[in-house]
């Protein structure tokens, strides 16, 4: 009987969405001169930077990845306070697989490759796909992926932490300076660089690889909590 | 024309992992169609231009939510009740 | 032939992602397990983030991204605004979700069940 | 000028990311940094507040662009009372929780601090801001912190009630995000003021779907009727200091996110009913609710969620006096409940179930905080000379002059309500005699407790006495929110731009 009617609702509700959604059309220009036309003409005449996405993230709208990262941290402090147990038992750790030494090895190769992709994804943010929170994944995914292989592999808390707090307070920091130099929270103090190379876009690319080690930083930390949890 | 066909048989495989997401009973097979999900969108996202995005649903998306689902199933149980107690016992994960 | 599957793709895309918005949504007010709400939750982001991408697309459109000697190809760019959005939402939707699941933990520890009608003693 | 509204938001940002770092020198500076940031945000908010109510509105830029473009902030008279009242209220329960498992080795108290700090940054944020997307990255902030302080007691039912505050919250979010892909997919801008300058070329259907799912995300922040489920749950089972800060402030952010929407950016006709309606329903669920409660957290929960319908049945009355009525509700409503929960949590501190019957005769063995709690009661009733009193009038006033007579006859029906179930509390707590079987052992607050409360008692007995002290900040605020025109003016022209 619930169901049904939990079913009539969603029907209800899933026409009244594919109106709404359904005379748009794909794929058309709906705007002529949009938000989209400001951002693409100054990321190249004024930022510098290759990447639209990235120019948007990091400067048009960075008040945004701020409060971004702020999630992810709030999330693992929050995941530390409610898996927090009374007695304290350390050192033994759920396995999710027991690894074989294929896996251990292959682990191993592919540990360092994971690595230096994620820091190039995150160092070339402003020139090809990718940036901060794709590079940082992918150095917390090449964790994640020697915490399963290796029972005894751990990550020392604090450098976890001293690694997030220190790239949050520069983020903020660089906000502040751009703040402090005459202009607005964000803004960018530097010299924008040329076009398509490594070093353009003022601090875009400086709070792009801030952002990549918080999020390496905070993703390895909140696995590393779920997976010490243990009954 | 490859490509449009393409991206009608990755939207179908989508929604029927969605579907079997739903319905299966057990927490492991729902989390890897979860997983097939978000795969499926990675691709659908950089077929529609947004590499970007795909990237981060790769990462995020399909490694990360994936793994924790996996370590808290590992955590609790594997069934969405407790019919199939026997099942449990070979579970791969346990 | 190509303009009328793309006629057909695009309410094969809108549809898709509403449906897949619509299959989460039951799945969050009907299943009794935890866990599967959860799931359900993440479909539902899934479906979001697929509409929002789907917003952004321009036919025949490139990603917005400049590469040399291509600066004045801005007119065939598909729209990077709702990308930066859904980056943004990818990231903060893996929070909350890791949040639900480190306290479905913490329930499984008291109750040593994942049904919700078990668990439910406070009142609605 | 001493500093801009964006330092409101970047501030707590940046102490959040210091403390783990100060907290491995020295443990204390972890109770004590959240509690100066409170301070300075206090100060520089009501410093912007009497510069803004002299010079008008300030329209800060984020990274150098302007409005439609870039992400902007707003502090007009309106969203500047609102941030110091939250600013205020936040630093009273910083001060009333500075000694909060102070010497038990309890690792989330560690972060206690952290999480309630960012719980009014988020809060600020939400008032604070002039972008949707923004606004609901800010919900999110304020989403997390307030999971973690429900789940913040090892129990279970923390844990459960937290879990049920999530995914409604969860859920919440996910209705904004298709609202918000609705907006840009009908206007191609995610800037409030640039939204409601481009509204009325939209199709009117789109935008009442747009706007339900509006109303459902933001709804659950705000407690509105049927989406309040977490409320009264995640009221009882958080630590009372959290309870206050949820009732004082993340359901004001929430309906001022509600109210922005419906008054600026949503022209829809037949809106304002809509409100009286959905605040009806939930002002009279609530209280007869409320009537029903044994525990003493749970009865100020649904008391909580009754007011906010109070305060939204005043807004949708529409004309500038019923906006003004429900801003003194609000700024009422902000500064007893905090009162209620903080001297209700000492009156039950040493007890188990926490509940009503265990107060008979507390009167006499905690005189203090039994004169605090009634003086909170009295006010919230709406007892003459103090505080309610004339909040209550002015909404009655209002309704009247719109010739809104049946919201006139149910107001008062449940102000009789409310009045029989605080006063049951009150008698238990006067008037009947304390009885060995209790468990109620006496409890002494602490000194930073004490003044937290006395603070809080003095403003309700100022603003009882004296109420023009306020009414001129909140004719400023109410004339502010009316003026549609003016906001979009301030933000897409940069009206007044900032001066350094």
């Amino acid at each position: 009987m619930k169901k049904f009617l939990v079913i009539l609702i969603l029907a209800v509700l899933g026409f009244h969405l594919f109106e709404a959604f359904s005379g748009l059309g794909l794929g058309v220009t709906r705007f002529e001169k949009g938000v989209k036309d400001y951002y693409l003409e100054k990321t190249v005449s004024e930022l510098h930077v290759a990447n639209t996405v990235t120019s948007i993230v990091v400067n048009f709208r960075g008040f945004d990845t701020l409060g971004e990262v702020t999630v992810l941290f709030l999330a693992v402090s929050a995941m530390g306070g409610i898996l927090y147990k009374r007695r304290h038992q350390t050192g033994d750790r759920s396995v999710l697989f027991s690894s074989s030494s294929i896996v251990r090895s292959g682990s191993k190769l592919l540990f360092p490759a994971i690595i230096l992709l994620g820091v190039y994804v995150f160092i070339h943010g402003h020139l090809s796909p990718g940036g901060g929170f794709q590079g940082g994944a992918i150095i917390a995914t090449g964790f994640l992926l020697m915490l399963i292989a290796y029972e005894n592999f751990s990550v020392s808390h604090n450098t976890l932490s001293y690694i997030e707090s220190f790239a949050g307070i520069f983020f903020v920091g660089i906000g502040l300076l751009g703040f402090m130099n005459g202009g607005t929270f964000l803004q960018n103090f530097l010299p924008a660089g040329v076009l398509n190379n490594l070093f353009s876009g003022g601090v875009i690319g400086i709070i792009y690889v801030m952002v990549g080690f918080k999020v390496a930083a905070e993703l390895t930390g909140l696995i590393y909590t779920i997976l010490h949890e243990k009954d | 024309m490859i490509y449009l066909i393409l991206i009608f048989f990755l939207l179908i495989l989508m929604l029927s992992a969605a579907v079997y997401a739903v319905v299966q009973k057990d927490l492991l097979y729902a989390v890897i169609a979860t997983g097939v999900i978000s795969l499926v969108l990675t691709a659908v996202f950089y077929m529609l231009q947004a590499p970007d995005v795909a990237l981060t649903e790769a990462a995020i998306g399909v490694a990360l939510t994936t793994i924790i689902f996996l370590i808290t199933i590992r955590n609790t149980k594997r069934h969405e009740d407790d019919y199939n107690k026997k099942d449990n016992l070979k579970s791969p994960l346990k | 032939m190509d303009d009328k599957l793309f006629e057909i793709l695009e309410y094969g895309v809108y549809g898709a992602s509403i449906l897949l918005i619509l299959i989460g949504l039951y799945a969050v007010l009907t299943k009794r397990s935890l866990i599967k709400i959860v799931i359900g939750m993440s479909i539902i982001d899934g479906g979001i983030h697929l509409l929002l991408i789907t917003i952004g697309y321009l036919k025949g459109g490139t990603a917005p991204i400049f590469s040399p000697g291509y600066e004045e190809a801005a007119a065939q760019m598909v729209d990077p605004v709702p990308q930066a959005l859904v980056l943004t939402a990818i990231v903060i939707g893996f929070g909350v979700t890791a949040v639900a699941l480190s306290l479905i933990i913490r329930l499984y520890r008291h109750h040593h069940t994942l049904e919700i009608d078990e668990i439910k003693r406070l009142k609605w | 000028m001493v500093g801009s509204p964006v330092l409101l938001i970047a501030i707590p940002l940046l102490a959040a990311f210091v403390i783990p770092l100060i907290g491995m020198i020295w443990k204390e500076l972890v109770r004590i940094i959240p509690g100066l940031v409170l301070a300075y945000m206090l100060i520089l908010s009501a410093t912007l507040l009497y510069y803004v109510s002299y010079n008008g509105t300030i329209v800060e830029t984020i990274a150098g662009w302007q409005a439609p473009w870039g992400i902007n902030l707003v502090f007009s008279p309106l969203t500047g009372f609102l941030a110091t009242l939250m600013s205020a209220l936040g630093f009273l329960v910083w001060l009333f929780s500075y000694r909060f498992k102070r010497n038990v080795d309890f690792e989330p108290a560690k972060k206690y601090f952290i999480f309630l700090m960012l719980l009014i940054a988020g809060a600020i944020g939400i008032v604070i801001t002039g972008d949707i997307f923004n606004q609901f990255v800010f919900i999110e902030i304020t989403g997390i912190s307030a999971y973690a302080l429900t789940a913040f007691y090892t129990g279970r039912n923390s844990a459960e009630a937290s879990f049920k505050y999530l995914m409604m919250g969860a859920m919440a979010s996910s209705f904004l995000l298709v609202a918000i892909a609705i907006l840009y997919s009908q206007l191609g801008t995610l800037n409030m003021a640039d939204i409601a300058s481009k509204m009325h070329t939209m199709n009117p259907t789109y935008k009442i779907i747009a706007l339900i799912f509006f109303i459902t995300g933001i709804g659950i922040e705000a407690e509105i009727f049927p989406l309040n489920g977490w409320a009264p749950d995640a009221y009882t089972e958080a630590p009372g200091p959290v309870g206050a800060a949820f009732a004082g402030i993340v359901v004001k952010a929430g309906v001022y996110a509600i109210i922005r929407m419906i008054f600026t950016l949503f022209d829809v006709p037949g809106a304002y009913d809509f409100l009286i309606a959905i605040g009806l329903i939930t002002l009279i669920v609530a209280e007869t609710s409320a009537l029903r409660q044994e525990k003493l957290k749970r009865m100020l929960a649904y008391s909580s969620i009754g007011q906010m319908g109070l305060v939204i049945v005043a807004f949708g009355i529409g004309t500038h006096e019923g906006v003004f009525a429900a801003l003194f509700l609000m700024l009422n409503h902000a500064v007893i409940k905090p009162l209620l929960f903080f001297s209700g949590s000492s009156l039950v501190f040493n007890s188990k179930k926490k509940q009503i019957a265990e107060m008979n005769g507390l009167g006499k063995r905690m005189p203090l905080m039994a004169a605090f709690f009634s003086l909170g009661a009295f006010a919230i009733v709406g007892l003459p000379p103090f505080a309610g009193f004339w909040s209550k009038l002015s909404v009655l006033s209002a309704a009247a002059n719109e010739g809104l007579l049946l919201i006139i006859v149910l107001i008062l029906i449940v102000s009789v309500i409310e009045i029989v179930y605080y006063f049951r509390v009150v008698n238990r707590i006067f008037f009947q005699e304390y009885s060995k079987e209790q468990s109620v052992v006496p409890h002494r607050p602490r000194i930073n407790a004490m003044v937290a409360m006395f603070v809080l008692a003095i403003a309700i007995l100022i603003i009882g006495f004296y109420p023009d002290a306020v009414t001129g900040i909140l004719h400023n605020a109410a004339k502010d929110l009316m003026n549609t025109d003016q906001y979009i003016n301030n933000v897409l022209q940069l009206g007044q731009s900032l001066t350094r």
